[in-house]
């Protein structure tokens, strides 16, 4: 049985070097390689989550190599419940990508084999920027997976695509170099503490002073806020969304943006619980206005991508508050919140990818009638509608209604303004819906194609897990509230008991 | 300043004598080398504060170094100074007015605040030590102590210049040596040329000096006394081949002077 | 006084007379080697040199905590570290040098001349770069283990002087090339003078000229410290300006652009190391004592030269300048491991000033392979679409530039990682904030690079990437090597560094 | 006497050396101007040899001095080309490169 | 408490049926109506299998739990996926599956011409299974899902034909109305678990007693919010009109008999919270007697069939709410007004639909007339249904309703006569508009457009029809004979203490039957004795105009909550893109900016250089003179 997680790792690798030696010409080879290569990384994780002991809140399947002794920086990896979580979401999106975007690749600026390279060496580090424990290593994987999908977006992506890049460059190097300031910080302090060392579970035991927590957590908490992408640092993802191509867009906001709220729990919460507090009234207040924020942007969006993108920022200010609600509820809820955006956003860029790529335009106004036209394709895009709109029985509902609950328990107004976000959902995501899925066939829409099989088999298991986990989410949230329960008990924290009214 | 003062015995007053004497003056051609137009007269200028401080040294116990300094300095270097201003031009005279724009204010409170302050620091410096002075140093004679201090504890710098001096050859050779590109023509080579060339006009080379003409060649005919050309000076078989130019253009009052005014 | 035989210790300075030997030589061979056969001489000379200088420095490696020459000279790790480095980047950047499409052909002839045509065409070189080189690098090999202002002051001038008549050789744009040298020279003996007569100020504060006699006076003096800042000041307006910080930066763009591109790799790598090691050992050894009265002046200076360099490098439109405006933001960042003042500042100095010269002789060699029929192309914009007619020229190119930028898993990363936290550890928190915010401004202009090679459609106008020389690709692929490489495994590296980085006092 | 004076001469002709290379076109007299800051270290160096007591001064003057007649080989020689191909010796001519 | 293994059953069947016709495509398409009809009639079958079993059991042992699996459970929040079948939910069970399936029988002949039947059934199936899970779930939570079910069954079925845009823009309106109304339910079970710790109904109910009137007030109210939205009541109301744009069979099931009624079950199985929490029920009382006005009123306006039934629904629901309202008294009355309505009301909608379907989907009644001879099925299940609505003895609506309005003037005090009033005067107005519907469809000339050719419908389409009509004639005394409906629901509720009467029953009757006689009268002076006008009058009353408008409910929403929100929406959009984005593009070009400013030092001048190099040097000397 496959349990190491460095293998894991290797396995994309591994896979882009058998694409890399491909002679160019050959281009679906180098497709099915790449498909065939995650389809095992896949399928290796499952084995991994089979094999992964829910109850144990400590990390699992552990490994550790020295790498630069000088600065105490291992290789090291490992994985609890959360990351767990995400690392499935990953490798599970990572071939339906592939499949749904078979033809993405074409009218690039450079090969096919190309594109593969990139997408398998980015999963690569997806795996190991949710597994690596060590804080070093997970901010160079954090930065190097800006490469990859900078050369997506920039290589593959349409429109103003090579300003895209450069803004989601730009944006998120400067958040990583805050950060770096920050993990300096901690580097520093670990050596006059007893030794340098990047270990996580070491650093979390520093003692600083609440200004020192408070810059250094300001440092770590902006470069994942700038990820998430939490209001006002969001401007970058609309651009990014907008430019590259769906397959992309899925890695983007389903995976590379889960590393900052991932971040924010792994490394803010637990590296300075005290900042995290004061910083709390803060960062919900953010959440919120993201929440509101994205959705009435989503609503006055006409370009079908850029919607997409601020219903996004509207999902994260949920994951952002039920992080920092501190509520086993709100962090279980955000965690497979973050699990559950991947698909549902997934669903939505992939069907929206393929209507856009068949009317050749995203302008929304540009659709009329797909329903009658394309009718498997309008309901695919009608699921994952519902699924952002976190219609109940659909995966997302559990996720957004935990982090309600949870959020209420303790921060009652917020959460308030939280659920009017549910019906500005129903707005944006039924415009959409009736704009380009209802109506008459507009001109210019008589003769688009429906799905293919190739399509239908890439968008099935996207939407069987969405509405699989909306009635059934236990063995996820089996596999969260522990990592969550620990969180929460870490930061010294216990859920609100039932007030009863105070009676 | 009370540390600093140091008594050099016997000589004391004529020291401050020689100094408040020549220390004007010093100063004085300095600034004058920075406000005169010419570039000769900086250097000239330059050459006298060279020769002001060379006695300041000896003043100060520093006998070799002044004369090096003249014999160096004023001597050498000075003169490589005056020798590439005369290749460059001795008449250059520089226009002292400013021309990039607000340079001038800027470079006078630069230097108003920088000599200020400084000068007013060097006032303000403890040393924390009396002065020493040089007797004891310079007890087996000021030379032979720098020469042990050279030759011993100085003598690694002391090597290495030596690469210094080959790499100013160097340079000076790399910039300024035209290498021969074409091997040199030989003699042969060269009266081939002169005849068998497009054009006879200099096979003979130019006039000597003194002498009136504007022509020396094999082609053109001589001129009698009276202006008029001497056919028979002219080679014969010149004239046979047709070579010989008509002497006419070259009569007195013809003379094209254009090419002289241009100059 | 006594005379006293000296003992010069010629193993420790072996480096040094090799080089200068091969020097020596390489003149000879100017004056009685034919012309046909003079480059490939010259050039092997100069590489075995160099190769025999570096085996050397290995070798004495373990002989380190000596002083040799009387004392002018310490060998000790980081001098042995220095010198090393130096000698690297000087092998890989003359295998630039051997390129002699850079060169003039006859540098006395004027500009345009009948006599600069025939000297082209005649494939007449100058082949006098090899031993003005030689005597560049071993300069630059005295300078950081110079013990006293003597030395110091001769290794200096020692290295400036042929770096000056190096920057006016180029074979195009002439009259820059030469306008560089003037430039270079006058501010560079304006420079020394400061230098010089901070050395002056120094020695009336300690009656010493050399760095120990220096340090004994800083930390038991009786009087005030008038002189010492003096000194310092004056001293650290030469190192400065050697390092290119600003306000004494304003030589390094325009010589960079002006000279040829082999000598601009060289001065912006090697110097860099030469300046640095000389200004890490006066200030860690002499001054470290008088930390309170230099560490606010060169922490102002480093944070003033970071952002400088780094926004003016976004309005850049020339490849050259672009990078020599990097490199003065590279100074600033450099700064901050003098300013650290503990051992891991050393380490990561040494480490950065090392990974760092790498990557720059390997971003400028690129330089020299995109071309026209008249030479180089360093206007920008015409580098656009360099990825799709020569990926690798523009993939390589690209990781230097991301290793400037320093970005994870290159060693510009590390070198940044390594030397902010050495700042960090000794409470120069400022000076790292700055650094990082410049490092984002600067991450800007790289990337517009890349954006321009990779994302922009190639102009048609006649610029094309030279199919580079084996010397050339040698010398690329060797930095790339090693930028990837102490990016990704820097650990033996920075163990060795950190084995040797003990400066004896 | 104060051996002080000399050294408020040195600074003072430092500074005007220094003024002399900001103000003055002519490439060789702002090479005189720094030729005269080196001069004004070097008194410096000899008063300072003579307030310390040590000869070491002394010698540091003396490598300046030879020093100094290696850059002003090299610096007249650098001069020198570029007035040949500009026919001007003004530094102000000399400003291609810039911004 | 009664566990069994079937309940399930109940909801699986019909959502099998939607999944199998949803997926099966075109394949299903010759057979998919035969499979919806089928699965719910089986599941009314489970319905009735599970009443019958109840019959036999005493009071307690009557409710029924089946734990499915456990849903979500975090921490202390634990909701287990769990149904609940009780007599409460067994009358919703039986008229939901019942009248579905009738429904759909109906449904296979009247949209037998439609391309897209199957589709049609499969969301007729999908809205059965959601509305059964919202009646049976044990949690509020699970309430929620299928309360959420059904919105979106509705909207896809309001939408059915959202090839019109006017349709799906319905079909939007009523969806996003409806999650106004949902963020109340989440409110409620936000406020429920933070300040009860628990969900589901069992444990509120447990717990109800020892919480505050305070919090209980605030889930009150807002379960109130989430009832007014399903419900189409005040304010939230305005989505039922345009709704009528689905398939008439949608509205007969969906805005007649099941959906819209959601929100009585929801106050009705909350009984526990709003009988300690007065303020809460007060409202409702409030928002039912302003409805059951506000929707008869409108009722008298409107030319089209449809929207005057589905204001009818909108008042009669109103009738309900109010009684729920008046707590464990009305409960009762409540639930009976809501069987019988969904009998009568059926029938009329299916009755409605026949018309249509014989006018060529015509549905201005001023085009009608004179359809008596032509339709006469449907013209007498439409009559009984008429005289249901209106109350006239002995049909179902003269039970119900006449309770309400009985209970209501007996609630005590001013209120009760002012709710007393609301009521007698909502029947006179019913009675009024109901007769208009009646003279306009069935009386008097044809008013027929040209290509019209009247007929009666297939028997597929009227028996179901005839069936509802025997229900609008017996339901009610078949509920109301020894208190039937009112001892079995009796277990479920708190006691009451005995009530004063204002009024004696007979008295109240009276003056039902005499407020229902003016209105009769009345609109027979009006539409019968005089010409009906084809085209709808322009020169009518201010009032009329404004009931026309649905009494300004859309012109209110657009300006206050569209308008403002449109604005607010491109005006966020422009500080998105100018203000925060350009503060992002600000700093960049000031970088930019900074950098070519910075970049005139470099002047090429070696002597500006100098210069450089010399304030360098005289500020590091300012600055030892200012240490020293």
């Amino acid at each position: 049985m496959l349990n190491s997680l460095t293998l894991l790792m290797a396995l994309p690798i591994i896979g882009s070097i058998v694409v890399a030696l491909l002679p160019k010409t050959k281009e679906t080879l180098a497709k099915q390689v790449a498909l065939i290569t995650t389809l095992i990384v896949a399928g290796a994780t499952i084995a991994m989550a089979v094999n992964f002991q829910r109850d144990n809140v400590d990390l699992q399947f552990v490994e550790k190599y020295s790498w630069i002794p000088t600065f105490g920086i291992n290789f090291a990896v490992g994985i609890d419940g959360l990351a767990l979580v995400l690392i499935l979401m990953s490798t599970v999106l990572a071939p339906i990508v592939v499949l749904a975007g078979w033809n993405e690749a074409h009218g690039g600026r450079w090969s096919v084999k190309v594109f593969y390279i990139l997408i398998l060496v980015l999963e690569t580090m997806m795996i190991g920027v949710f597994a690596a424990t060590d804080v070093f290593l997970f901010y160079v994987i954090f930065e190097a997976m800006l490469i990859p999908v900078y050369f997506l977006i920039g290589g593959y992506g349409t429109g103003q695509r090579s300003a895209a890049a450069v803004k989601f460059l730009i944006y998120s190097l400067f958040g990583g170099l805050l950060m770096l300031a920050s993990i300096i910080g901690l580097y520093v302090m670990s050596g006059a503490q007893g030794g340098h060392t990047f270990d996580l579970q070491a650093l979390s035991q520093l003692e600083m002073s609440s200004t020192t927590q408070n810059f250094l957590f300001l440092g770590f908490f902006i470069a994942f806020a700038i990820k998430a992408p939490l209001w006002p640092l969001h401007t970058w993802l609309p651009d990014a969304a907008d430019s590259a191509t769906p397959g992309t867009s899925v890695l983007l906001l389903g995976v590379l943006d889960k590393v900052g709220t991932f971040g924010m729990i792994r490394y803010c919460l637990t590296l300075f619980p005290d900042a995290s507090k004061t910083f709390t009234p803060m960062i919900l207040v953010l959440s919120v206005i993201s929440i509101v924020y994205g959705a009435f942007l989503a609503i006055g969006q006409r370009d079908l991508k850029r919607l997409i993108a601020f219903t996004s920022i509207s999902h994260f200010g949920f994951i952002t508050m039920g992080i920092f609600a501190m509520t086993s509820q709100g962090q279980s809820g955000a965690t497979l919140y973050m699990f559950n955006h991947g698909f549902s956003t997934a669903a939505l860029f992939l069907v929206g990818g393929w209507m856009i790529s068949r009317r050749g335009s995203s302008t929304i106004a540009d659709f009329g009638g797909l329903q009658r036209v394309t009718p498997v394709m309008a309901w695919s895009f009608f699921l994952a509608g519902m699924s952002s709109l976190a219609l109940p029985g659909m995966s997302s509902f559990v996720s957004e209604f935990l982090v309600l609950v949870g959020t209420f328990t303790r921060y009652p107004v917020h959460a308030v303004i939280a659920t009017f976000g549910i019906v500005l959902a129903a707005l944006y995501i039924l415009i959409p819906v009736q704009k380009a899925l209802h109506g008459p066939t507009t001109a210019g829409n008589e003769n688009l194609s429906d799905l293919n099989l190739r399509e239908k088999i890439a968008i099935a298991p996207v939407i069987a897990i969405i509405i699989a986990l909306g009635f059934y989410p236990s063995p996820l949230l089996k596999v969260i509230n522990p990592a969550s329960a620990h969180v929460i008990a870490q930061m010294g924290f216990t859920d609100p008991a039932p007030t009863n009214g105070d009676k | 300043m009370v540390d600093l003062a140091i008594s050099v015995g016997t000589t004391q007053n004529p020291e401050a004598i020689l100094f408040w004497v020549l220390a004007p003056l010093t100063v004085a051609a300095a600034l004058g080398m920075l406000l005169v137009k010419k570039a000769v007269h900086s250097a000239i200028l330059m050459a006298s504060v060279m020769i002001n401080l060379a006695i300041f040294y000896i003043a100060q116990n520093a006998l070799f170094l002044g004369i090096v300094q003249i014999v160096v300095y004023t001597g050498a270097v000075m003169m490589l100074f005056l020798f590439i201003l005369m290749l460059v031009g001795v008449d250059s005279s520089d226009s002292l007015t400013e021309t990039i724009t607000g340079l001038r204010p800027i470079a006078i409170v630069a230097s108003v605040g920088f000599g200020g302050l400084l000068i007013s620091l060097i006032g303000r410096a403890t040393l924390g030590r009396s002065a020493v002075g040089l007797s004891e140093a310079n007890m087996n004679g000021n030379v032979k102590g720098l020469a042990s201090l050279l030759f011993s504890t100085y003598v690694w710098p002391f090597e290495v210049v030596s690469a210094l001096l080959i790499t100013a050859a160097l340079g000076a050779m790399v910039l300024a040596h035209h290498q021969r590109i074409q091997t040199r023509p030989t003699q042969r080579e060269m009266s081939t040329a002169r005849f068998r060339g497009e054009s006879l006009a200099n096979a003979a080379g130019l006039p000597g000096p003194g002498v009136y003409a504007r022509h020396n060649a094999v082609d053109v005919p001589a001129l009698l006394p009276d202006g008029t050309p001497a056919a028979n000076s002219i080679n014969a078989t010149l004239k046979a081949r047709g070579d010989m130019l008509t002497s006419g253009s070259f009569e007195l009052g013809k003379v094209d002077t254009s090419a002289e005014e241009e100059k | 006084m006594e005379f006293t035989t000296p003992v010069l210790n010629y193993t420790l300075l072996s480096p040094i007379l090799i080089l200068l030997g091969a020097a020596l030589i390489t003149v000879l061979v100017e004056a009685f080697v034919s012309k046909a056969l003079r480059p490939i001489t010259q050039l092997s000379i100069t590489l075995g040199g160099l190769v025999l200088a570096l085996v050397q420095v290995w070798r004495i490696r373990n002989e380190q905590s000596m002083t040799a020459a009387m004392g002018s000279v310490i060998i000790d790790g980081p001098a042995v570290l220095m010198q090393a480095s130096i000698l690297i980047i000087s092998i890989i950047s003359v295998f630039l040098i051997a390129d002699t499409e850079h060169f003039t052909a006859l540098a006395a002839s004027l500009p345009g001349s009948d006599e600069e045509r025939q000297a082209v065409q005649s494939g007449n070189q100058v082949t006098e770069v090899y031993p003005l080189t030689l005597f560049a690098v071993s300069g630059m090999l005295l300078f950081p283990i110079s013990s006293d202002l003597i030395t110091l002051f001769v290794a200096l001038e020692m290295l400036s002087l042929p770096l000056y008549l190096m920057a006016g050789l180029s074979r195009r744009r002439r009259l820059a090339s030469q306008e560089s040298a003037l430039k270079y020279f006058l501010l560079g003996a304006f420079s020394s003078a400061f230098f010089l007569f901070g050395a002056a100020f120094l020695y009336g504060y300690s009656a010493s000229v050399t760095f120990a006699g220096i340090r004994d006076a800083v930390v038991g003096s009786g009087g005030n410290d008038v002189f010492l800042l003096i000194g310092i000041s004056f001293l650290s307006v030469g190192l400065l300006f050697k390092v290119g910080a600003v306000p004494f930066h304003a030589w390094s763009p325009d010589v960079y652009q002006g000279s040829p591109t082999p000598v601009t790799a060289f001065m912006a790598a090697a110097t860099k190391v030469a300046a640095f090691g000389a200004m890490l050992r006066i200030y860690y050894t002499s001054f470290a004592n008088a930390q309170w009265s230099w560490t606010p002046m060169l922490t102002v200076i480093a944070i003033v030269t970071m952002v400088f360099g780094s926004l003016v490098a976004i309005a850049q439109r020339d490849v050259k300048r672009m990078l020599a405006y990097s490199s003065i933001a590279h100074a600033g960042f450099l700064l901050t491991g003098v300013i650290a003042l503990n051992k891991a500042g050393l380490e990561a100095s040494i480490f950065y000033l090392f990974a760092y010269g790498i990557a720059t002789v390997g971003g400028f060699a690129i330089v020299t392979l995109v071309r026209d029929a008249a030479g180089e192309v360093t206007d920008l914009n015409r580098w656009k679409g360099l990825g799709k007619r020569s990926p690798w020229v523009a993939t390589a190119f690209a990781g230097f530039l991301l290793s400037f930028a320093g970005i994870p898993l290159t060693s510009g990363f590390i070198g940044k990682f390594s030397i902010f936290s050495a700042a960090y550890e000794s409470g120069a928190k400022s000076v790292v904030i700055a650094g990082v915010l410049s490092s984002a401004i600067a991450a800007f202009f790289y990337i517009r690079v890349i954006v321009l090679m990779f994302f922009t459609d190639p102009v048609e106008d006649g610029t094309s990437v030279e199919i580079p020389s084996a010397l050339t690709s040698l010398s690329v692929i060797f930095a790339m090597v090693v930028t990837i490489a102490l990016g990704v495994f820097p650990a033996p590296v920075l163990n060795l560094i950190s084995d040797l980085a003990t400066f004896i006092r | 006497m104060d051996a002080a004076n000399y050294l408020y001469l040195s600074a003072l002709l430092f500074t005007i050396g220094a003024v002399g290379v900001v103000v003055r076109r002519n490439a060789i007299v702002v090479f005189m101007c720094i030729e005269l800051m080196l001069n004004a270290a070097n008194l410096a160096f000899v008063t300072f040899s003579r307030i310390n007591g040590d000869l070491n001064g002394q010698v540091v003057a003396f490598f300046t001095m030879v020093v100094a007649a290696c850059e002003v080989v090299v610096g007249l020689a650098i001069i020198v080309t570029i007035y040949r191909s500009r026919r001007s010796a003004s530094v102000d001519d000399a400003s291609l490169l810039k911004r | 408490m009664t566990t069994s293994n079937s309940l399930v059953y109940l909801i699986a069947l019909p959502l099998l049926g939607a999944t199998i016709l949803l997926l099966a495509g075109r394949r299903a398409d010759k057979w998919g109506h035969i499979l919806g009809t089928l699965m719910s009639a089986s599941s009314f079958g489970v319905g009735l299998y599970q009443l019958s079993q109840m019959l036999g059991r005493s009071n307690e042992a009557r409710p029924v739990t089946q734990k499915l699996f456990e849903w979500i459970s975090v921490g202390t929040f634990n909701v287990d996926a769990g149904l609940l079948l009780d007599q409460l939910s067994i009358c919703f069970v039986l008229l939901i599956t019942g009248v579905g399936t009738l429904i759909h029988i109906y449904s296979i002949s009247y949209m037998s011409h439609d391309h897209d039947r199957r589709r049609f059934f499969a969301y007729l199936n999908l809205f059965i299974a959601a509305m059964l899970l919202l009646v049976l779930g044990n949690s509020y939570l699970n309430l929620y899902v299928g309360w959420e079910g059904v919105g979106l069954a509705s909207y896809l079925l309001i939408g059915f034909w959202n090839q019109k845009p006017a349709y799906a823009t319905a079909s939007k309106k009523a969806f996003v109305m409806n999650r106004i109304g949902d963020m109340g339910l989440s409110f409620a079970i936000m406020i429920a678990f933070a300040t009860i710790g628990t969900v589901s109904f069992e444990g509120i109910k447990e717990h109800a007693h020892h919480t505050s009137t305070g919090a209980l007030t605030a889930i009150g109210i807002m379960l109130l919010v989430a009832a007014t939205g399903k419900s189409a009541q005040f304010p939230l109301q305005a989505w039922l009109g345009d709704a009528m744009a689905g398939p008439t069979p949608v509205s007969a099931l969906i805005h007649a008999a099941t959906m819209v009624i959601a929100g009585v079950y929801l106050i009705t199985r909350s009984n526990f919270i709003f009988d300690a929490a007065p303020t809460a029920q007060l409202l409702v009382v409030i928002v039912g007697a302003i409805t059951l006005l506000f929707g008869a009123l409108i009722g008298t306006a409107k030319d089209d069939i449809k929207k005057a039934l589905a204001a009818s629904t909108m008042s009669q629901i109103g009738y309900m709410i109010l009684g729920a309202g008046l707590g464990p008294v009305g409960y009762a009355f409540a639930i009976m007004h809501l069987l019988t309505h969904g009998f009568f009301k059926a029938g009329m909608f299916l009755g409605a639909g026949s018309v249509m379907h014989g006018m060529n989907d015509e549905v201005n009644m001023r085009k009608y007339g004179a359809l008596r001879k032509f339709m006469p099925i449907t013209f007498v299940t439409f009559g009984l249904g008429y005289l249901a609505i209106l109350g006239v003895p002995p049909f179902a609506g003269f039970y119900s309703k006449d309770m309400i309005i009985e209970t209501a003037f007996n609630s005590g005090g001013t209120k009760g006569i002012i709710l007393g009033v609301v009521t007698l005067l909502g029947a006179g107005i019913t009675a009024f508009y109901m007769t208009r519907v009646m003279i306009l469809t069935f009386t008097g000339k044809s008013r027929w457009d040209a290509e019209a050719h009247p007929h009666e419908s297939p028997i597929l389409m009227w028996l179901p029809m005839a069936i509802l009509a025997v229900g609008s004639v017996s339901s009610g005394f078949l509920l109301s004979r020894g208190d039937a409906l009112v001892n079995w629901l009796a277990p479920l509720f708190e006691q009451h203490g005995e009530h004063e009467e204002l009024l004696a029953p007979i008295v109240v009757s009276g003056l039902a039957l005499a407020m229902v006689a003016i209105g009769v009268v009345v609109a027979f002076l009006k539409y019968s004795r005089q010409e009906v006008a084809a085209v709808a009058p322009e020169n009518v009353s201010v009032f009329t105009k404004i009931a026309r408008q649905d009494l300004m409910q859309d012109s209110f929403n657009e300006a206050v909550f569209m308008r403002p929100g449109q604005l607010l929406t491109s005006a966020l959009v422009k500080t998105d893109e100018h203000v925060i984005d350009g503060a992002v593009r600000g700093v960049a070009q000031l970088a930019l900016g900074s950098g070519s400013v910075l970049r005139g030092v470099q002047s090429g001048f070696v002597r500006s250089y100098a210069a450089l190099i010399l304030i360098g040097a005289a500020l590091l000397i300012a600055a030892i003179w200012v240490v020293i």
